[in-house]
């Protein structure tokens, strides 16, 4: 195994993530075992984990589990599992390696995996959630409902959109009645959502940090570390104390002016989810340049805080709603992102792009090309794209994919040495 | 001979990518503009109400090589995305005024707000399907959905669309789908009569003829196929499922059929056949199609319905044409009929039916591969 | 008594293959010939059938039926018949060994998986169609640059010790890796074991679709290869059989179903 | 003399160029060899070629850059960059005005942007797959039963090309057999294939901004056929140098007298075998 590199961030935050989804899993297996406390199934984008406070129910996340298999290079084999099944080479390696485990009744942890009480498809963006959760429903039996959340076709969502959410919301909250057998608390729904309102503000303010030049950590890679917490405890006490304690830790970073490496020499901007199968050879692959992201749009799956929104508790069921509608990444079009990534790059101060091109998944990369025309001949910002997958390991060419990296690289230290950015025609 | 001229005639329209005939339509019809849709569930009767001429664009077939869309869309994404793509990057689509896609996976989706960036000067929207059929809040929200789009539509062609309009359209659209049902039915009951590739290029007609001519075209068929001479081959009945959405190449059907099959029931061009009954066209309009999605839609990969499982809608349709093979015929890179592929793979394993996968690329110009396994499929079902 | 020819005209060679049935049903091989394919599909037939008739003392004209099978089965002139190469794998494994239950037939550009029926029928078959890695030629090509004979390939992996996995899909791109193996020392044994590996685990993700049974029969030009044998019985821990004439399987299947064909014809 | 060299060992074919400084910087001796299954063998063969025909001792070379995928290999290299950046410099030495660079080598191709001082402003490659490369070209041949270097001048004969289905490098076979079973032409064979990797060069080259001056290196500069097929595609000229074929090693030999220069150690230096295949 290769050693931590030393770049990677391992402090208090570090072992106090740790601490907490392990409580999560212990949670999970006791409820396997005992059916206690109620657990709801549904994905990390736009997840609407405040309501589930309401009934003390636990979230699963299939995506989560998905990743744990991949970073400690379990992947492969329950994707194989769902192959024999009849899924196909090019169906999201999520998804295989989640119904692969179902199959073989595995999990990451080696812990038991509970029958959810709900299989609750939040809807937000991708297609493949649909099938995702059709596919466990048929698997397991467990109830299934489809939380149909419209896609962003504006800027903002209409009044209907919002309406049609609310009253979804609601027929949730009655269905989870029926199938706890509790009564929904809405004070402590309430409760929730203003829990998550003050972790937002926290967390967006320590996404804030990183505009700090040098940035006091990676918000793609150490970011990540950070977004279990933010998904499963955001609408707890927990929740808020780990990223008050995170937030200190970056400031005081800050006040020192420690950056990530001894020298910072590279901020960049990342695109699309990471390579997880490879992750530390990835994250090398950057280290090696000195180089930091200093802003990510994967790391706004489950919200998008930084620009300004915060749950409501006074107005509970709108703002989840609005949060489901708008304020995460893969519900908004593709041409927010784009301006998303834009912001980053002059707000965050970034040199260039990386556009992670993942095979498993469509609603991230398809159309990431014409994401890379647009910043290359439209903005003029050097942007690297590279493919590989989030999930199944046999997508990875290291060979290849270091090239690049290395040659894009080798382009901005030319042009910084030349003096300040790339510079180029722009073309329209 | 007429049928023989009618067929060829509606493939060189079908390959046609200057779109002669929307350009035709729109000398004929000053002023007017025609509006193009991704192929799945659009509501063609608000566009038609407009008085405008939707035109369901399944990509560019073999016709057009992919040499400016892949830099948009790269690797594993489906060949109809790249085509159309391609279409609007070399100026293939300049007789549309507008481009209406809808939720029916993330490619497609994307290539929505690709297109919006690509192409400032056409009107693009993108509508939101409801997937949750259970809620009665979907019937509303889709109201309210088409609601928004006509209100689009009236700005685009600067006239506003009245009920009377909406419920004539809704007759037009009734009206063909009964026909195209019609002509299913026909074939299934004398496939010798009536090749799939000729129904086929019936049923995708109605996805660039005017709705009127195109119930012409079909009901002159209708009348002509009956005393149309034939024999009965020795041949097995098979269900085509998967190509709802990107088209496969006219000779990977006509392969299909040499090879020994007789196509009982696809679901090629599904645009022709979205509900299983007709819209209401008494009360309001906007409504009755909005319930008639939620409610009463054909099952395909890219609508979901938990309560109406898509599995048990193709169970139906084996048990319907008494098939006896299915041939889950998908397109390379389709997501959602891969997925689908499995549970639908289950349920013909229940059936105790035997079947096939074969994957299609909207290019394909050498099909040894494929005819290999479909012969091998058929000698397995007919020697002894 | 009439002589039925099966000839399997294959990306790489054309096999030809002559068999007789008596008056008790009994069916006889009587002789076989092999050419390489190229261009002429006919003329290589003719010299492969050619050098059957010699084997079998027969003349042309003794040929009453000819099945014909495989990649260049419809350019076949002189054929009777056109019948697919996985129903005549089929087939002509289940002549020589009606037990065979899962076939695996590797060739040069294509692995497939068929599992046959207790009456000789296809039931189920997958092939690798879309990509060339774990083909044939894949082998045969990186015999060419670890530069030792085809023939010897099997022999070698079978001596290795410690297996080096491909990890590349492409098959082309799989070369790179391989002579990055070998630049970094790597045992040309290990290599050829590990690709043997690498094959045999794709080829058990077909025939686990398939269906596997617990025997396997083994065809194609890489059943020749005893390392691709013992690979496929260690990593898929079942008993794997290759017929003699493993490449002549096909050509068997053709000319067995032919002779059905030409009894039902009088 | 200053003298430096470049080494750029491809995926088939190794290059290597020698570069003499006596204030007016030349070209001293080329070497090209196979790469084969010995990669440190080839590179040492190849760099031992040019200095033998340059008649000059190993030593007197005063600084050696290493490329191409096989550049952690060099046992002998001070230092390596990616080809991208020497194929990008080697254009900017010999063809001054290149604003473009359309390399097609063995095994991949790519098209980069260049700036005026021959800097590398955005660049595109193939991903994964092999499929239409120079390899492609060679199983070509193969299966026709050519040598290399008459299917580019046959090619150009073609009046009616075919449709090629597949640009997989294996599976071409397969497509080239069944149109040969067909009775197609050789030459229409041929036409069909050269075009058909020039349309999917040409969309992959279309993802930077395509600018004149075009200048095309990589060892399939050598194929007449694909050369002309490409400036069809493009609709505009190519510039091809004479040593296009060495220009990645040409480029790391700038790149190693530069270094010579301003003695500038890389902070990237990187150990041989730092990349392995293995994960
Ligand atoms: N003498 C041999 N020893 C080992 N392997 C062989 C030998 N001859 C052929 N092969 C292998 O078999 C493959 C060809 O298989 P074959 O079944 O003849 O293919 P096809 O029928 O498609 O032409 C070659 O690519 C090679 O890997
Ligand atoms: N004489 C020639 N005629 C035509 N093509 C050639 C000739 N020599 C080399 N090539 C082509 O050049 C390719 C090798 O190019 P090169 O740039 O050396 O690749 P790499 O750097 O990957 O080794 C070969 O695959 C072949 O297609
Ligand atoms: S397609 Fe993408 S967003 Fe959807 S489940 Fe897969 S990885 Fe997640
Ligand atoms: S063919 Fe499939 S993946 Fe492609 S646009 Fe249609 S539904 Fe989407
Ligand atoms: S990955 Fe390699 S073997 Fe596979 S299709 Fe591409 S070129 Fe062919």
């Amino acid at each position: 195994m290769a050693n931590i590199p030393a770049t990677e961030y391992r402090g208090g935050v570090h072992q106090r993530q740790k601490d907490l989804m392990l409580d999560w899993y212990a949670t999970l297996d006791q409820a396997a075992h005992t059916a206690d406390p109620p657990t709801v199934s549904m994905m990390v984008s736009g997840n609407c984990v405040e309501l589930l406070e309401g009934f003390g129910a636990v979230p699963i996340y299939p995506e989560v589990n998905a990743l744990q298999l991949a970073i400690r290079h379990q992947s492969l084999e329950p994707i194989l599992a769902a192959e024999d099944m009849g899924y196909a080479a090019d169906n999201c390696a999520y998804v295989k390696a989640d119904i692969g485990c179902y199959v073989k009744g595995t999990t990451p942890t080696g812990g038991k995996m509970p029958k959810p009480t709900l299989l609750l498809c939040n809807f937000v963006g991708c297609n493949t959630y649909a099938k995702w959760f059709e596919h466990v429903a048929t698997l397991t039996g467990a109830p299934l409902y489809m939380l149909d959340v419209p896609f962003l076709r504006g800027d903002q969502p209409s009044q209907a959109d919002l309406d049609y959410v609310v009253r979804q919301l609601h027929e949730v909250v009655t269905l989870l009645e029926r199938l706890t057998g509790r009564a929904f608390d809405y004070a402590r729904f309430q409760q929730a959502v203003d829990w998550s309102r003050q972790t937002e503000e926290i967390w967006s303010q320590i996404k804030h940090l990183s505009q700090h030049v040098p940035s006091p950590f990676d918000a793609y890679f150490d970011a990540i570390t950070l977004m279990g917490p933010l998904y499963v405890h955001r609408a707890k006490r927990e929740g808020l104390e780990f990223f008050q304690a995170a937030l200190a830790e970056f400031q005081q970073k800050v006040d020192l002016n420690q950056g990530i490496y001894d020298q910072e020499k590279f901020r960049l901007v990342f695109e699309g989810p990471p390579p997880y199968p490879h992750f530390r050879t990835f994250r090398d692959m950057f280290a090696k340049w000195k180089a930091c992201a200093v802003a990510s749009t994967y790391s706004t799956v489950g919200g998008l805080w930084e620009f300004g929104f915060r749950h409501d508790p006074e107005r509970p069921f709108e703002s989840v709603a609005m949060h489901m509608l708008v304020h995460n990444v893969t519900n908004r079009n593709y041409l927010q992102r784009y301006e998303q990534i834009h912001r980053y790059v002059k707000e965050w101060k970034a040199d260039g792009i990386i556009v992670h091109f993942v095979k498993s998944c469509r609603l991230f990369s398809a159309g990431q090309g014409d994401m890379r025309d647009y910043f290359t001949k439209q903005l003029g910002i050097p942007t690297l794209y590279i493919e590989s997958d989030i999930e199944d390991p046999r997508y990875f060419s290291e060979a290849q994919i270091k090239n690049r990296i290395d040659a894009f690289f080798e382009a901005l230290e030319h042009s910084k040495q030349a003096g300040g950015h790339v510079t180029r025609e722009v073309h329209v | 001979m007429e049928l023989e001229r009618t067929f060829d005639n509606l493939s060189e329209i079908l390959q046609d990518l200057s779109f002669g005939s929307v350009r035709r339509w729109k000398e004929e019809h000053p002023g007017s503009k025609a509006v193009a849709f991704f192929p799945v569930y659009a509501p063609v009767e608000i566009i038609h109400a407009a008085g405008m001429l939707p035109v369901g664009l399944a990509g560019a077939g073999d016709k057009l090589d992919i040499q400016h869309a892949d830099s948009r869309f790269g690797s594993f994404i489906c060949s109809i995305v790249k085509t159309t793509m391609e279409m609007g990057m070399t100026n293939h689509l300049d007789a549309f005024d507008g481009f209406l896609f809808s939720s029916i996976c993330d490619s497609a989706r994307n290539l929505c707000f690709v297109f919006k960036r690509n192409f400032p000067q056409m009107y693009v929207d993108f509508l939101h399907l409801p997937h949750n059929s259970a809620s009665p809040a979907s019937v509303d929200f889709l109201d309210a959905e088409y609601r928004r789009i006509i209100g689009e539509l009236e700005r685009l062609g600067g006239k506003r669309i009245n009920d009377a309009a909406l419920r004539n359209s809704i007759d037009l659209y009734n009206l063909q789908r009964k026909l195209v049902r019609r002509l299913y039915q026909f074939r299934a009951d004398s496939p010798h009569l009536l090749r799939a590739w000729e129904s086929y290029l019936l049923t995708r007609a109605g996805n660039f003829l005017p709705v009127e001519e195109h119930i012409a075209t079909l009901e002159g068929v209708l009348s002509l196929l009956k005393d149309r001479p034939g024999k009965r081959r020795d041949s097995i009945r098979v269900v085509v499922e998967g190509s709802f959405c990107e088209q496969p190449p006219l000779d990977v059907i006509r392969m299909l059929e040499a090879a020994g099959c007789d196509i009982v029931e696809d679901d090629f061009a599904l645009a022709q056949r979205w509900f299983h009954g007709d819209v209401p066209s008494t009360g309001d309009p906007v409504r009755a199609l909005a319930e008639s999605y939620v409610r009463d839609a054909v099952y395909s990969s890219v609508r979901h319905d938990f309560a109406h499982p898509r599995w048990e809608g193709l169970a139906d349709k084996i048990r319907n044409t008494h098939a006896e093979a299915v041939i889950m015929l998908i397109a390379k890179f389709c997501e959602p009929a891969y997925f689908d592929y499995v549970l639908f793979k289950k349920k013909i394993e229940e059936m105790g039916l035997p079947h096939l996968l074969l994957e299609f690329e909207e290019k394909l110009f050498t099909f040894d591969r494929l005819r290999t396994e479909v012969e091998t499929f058929v000698e397995s079902l007919v020697f002894d | 008594m009439p002589l039925v020819a099966g000839i399997d005209c294959g990306t790489g060679f054309t096999k030809a293959l002559l068999v007789s049935q008596d008056f008790s049903g009994e069916i006889s091989i009587l002789g076989k010939g092999k050419a390489r394919s190229g261009i002429n599909v006919d003329g290589a037939a003719t010299n492969a059938l050619s050098e059957a008739l010699a084997v079998a003392g027969a003349n042309r004209p003794d040929v009453a039926y000819v099945a014909a099978t495989g990649f260049g089965r419809y350019s076949l002139g002189f054929r009777d018949i056109a019948i697919t190469e996985i129903t005549t794998a089929a087939r002509g494994v289940f002549f020589l060994h009606p037990e065979a239950g899962a076939v695996l037939d590797i060739g040069s550009q294509c692995t497939r998986a068929i599992s046959v029926t207790d009456k000789g029928k296809v039931h189920e078959f997958k092939s690798n169609d879309k990509c060339a890695a774990g083909s044939g030629m894949f082998i045969a090509r990186a015999a060419k640059y670890l530069e030792v004979p085809l023939e010897t390939v099997g022999e070698l992996s079978s001596k290795a010790a410690h297996a080096q996995p491909i990890g590349s899909v492409c098959a082309v791109l799989a070369e790179s890796e391989i002579i990055n193996h070998v630049s970094s020392g790597v045992l040309v044994d290990d290599i050829l074991r590990g690709i043997h590996e690498s094959l045999a685990d794709r080829a058990g993700a077909l025939l686990k679709r398939v269906g596997m049974s617990k025997q396997l029969t083994f065809i194609g030009g890489v059943a020749w290869q005893s390392g691709m044998v013992s690979a496929l019985e260690q990593r898929l821990g079942v008993k794997v059989y290759v017929p003699p004439d493993c490449d002549f399987v096909c050509a068997l299947g053709a000319a067995v179903l032919g002779l059905r064909r030409l009894a039902s014809r009088n | 003399m200053r003298i430096a060299a470049g080494v750029d060992v491809g995926s088939t074919q190794t290059k290597a160029i020698l570069l003499g400084d006596d204030g007016t910087v030349k070209i001293l001796a080329r070497a090209l060899t196979d790469t084969g299954a010995n990669v440190r063998k080839a590179a040492e063969q190849a760099f031992e070629q040019c200095c033998h025909a340059a008649r000059i001792a190993p030593a007197e070379v005063g600084f050696v850059v290493g490329t191409g995928y096989g550049r952690y290999k060099i046992s002998f290299g001070h230092t390596q960059m990616t080809e991208i950046s020497c194929h990008a410099k080697g254009a900017h030495f010999l063809c001054p005005n290149t604003r473009t660079v359309i390399d097609m080598g063995g095994q991949d191709s790519k098209a980069i942007s260049v700036g005026r001082s021959g800097e590398v402003l955005d660049f595109v490659m193939n991903d994964k797959c092999a499929a239409g490369t120079g390899r492609f070209l060679a199983n070509a041949a193969d299966v026709m039963g050519l040598r290399l270097d008459e299917i580019g001048p046959l090619s150009l004969q073609a009046k009616h090309p075919v449709k090629i289905t597949t640009v997989c490098t294996v599976f071409v076979e397969s497509d080239i057999l069944s149109y040969l079973a067909q009775g197609k032409r050789g030459e229409d064979i041929l036409g069909g294939v050269h075009l058909a990797i020039a349309k999917r060069t040409m969309s992959l080259a279309r993802r930077v901004a395509i600018e004149p001056e075009i200048t095309m290196t990589g060892g399939v500069t050598r194929n007449v056929g694909m050369v002309r097929a490409l400036e069809e595609v493009l609709g505009q000229r190519l510039q091809i140098s004479p040593d296009a074929h060495f220009m990645g090693a040409v480029g790391a030999a700038v790149f190693a007298l530069e270094k010579l220069d301003r003695s500038f150690e890389s902070e990237c230096l990187e150990a041989p075998h730092a990349v392995s295949g293995r994960n």
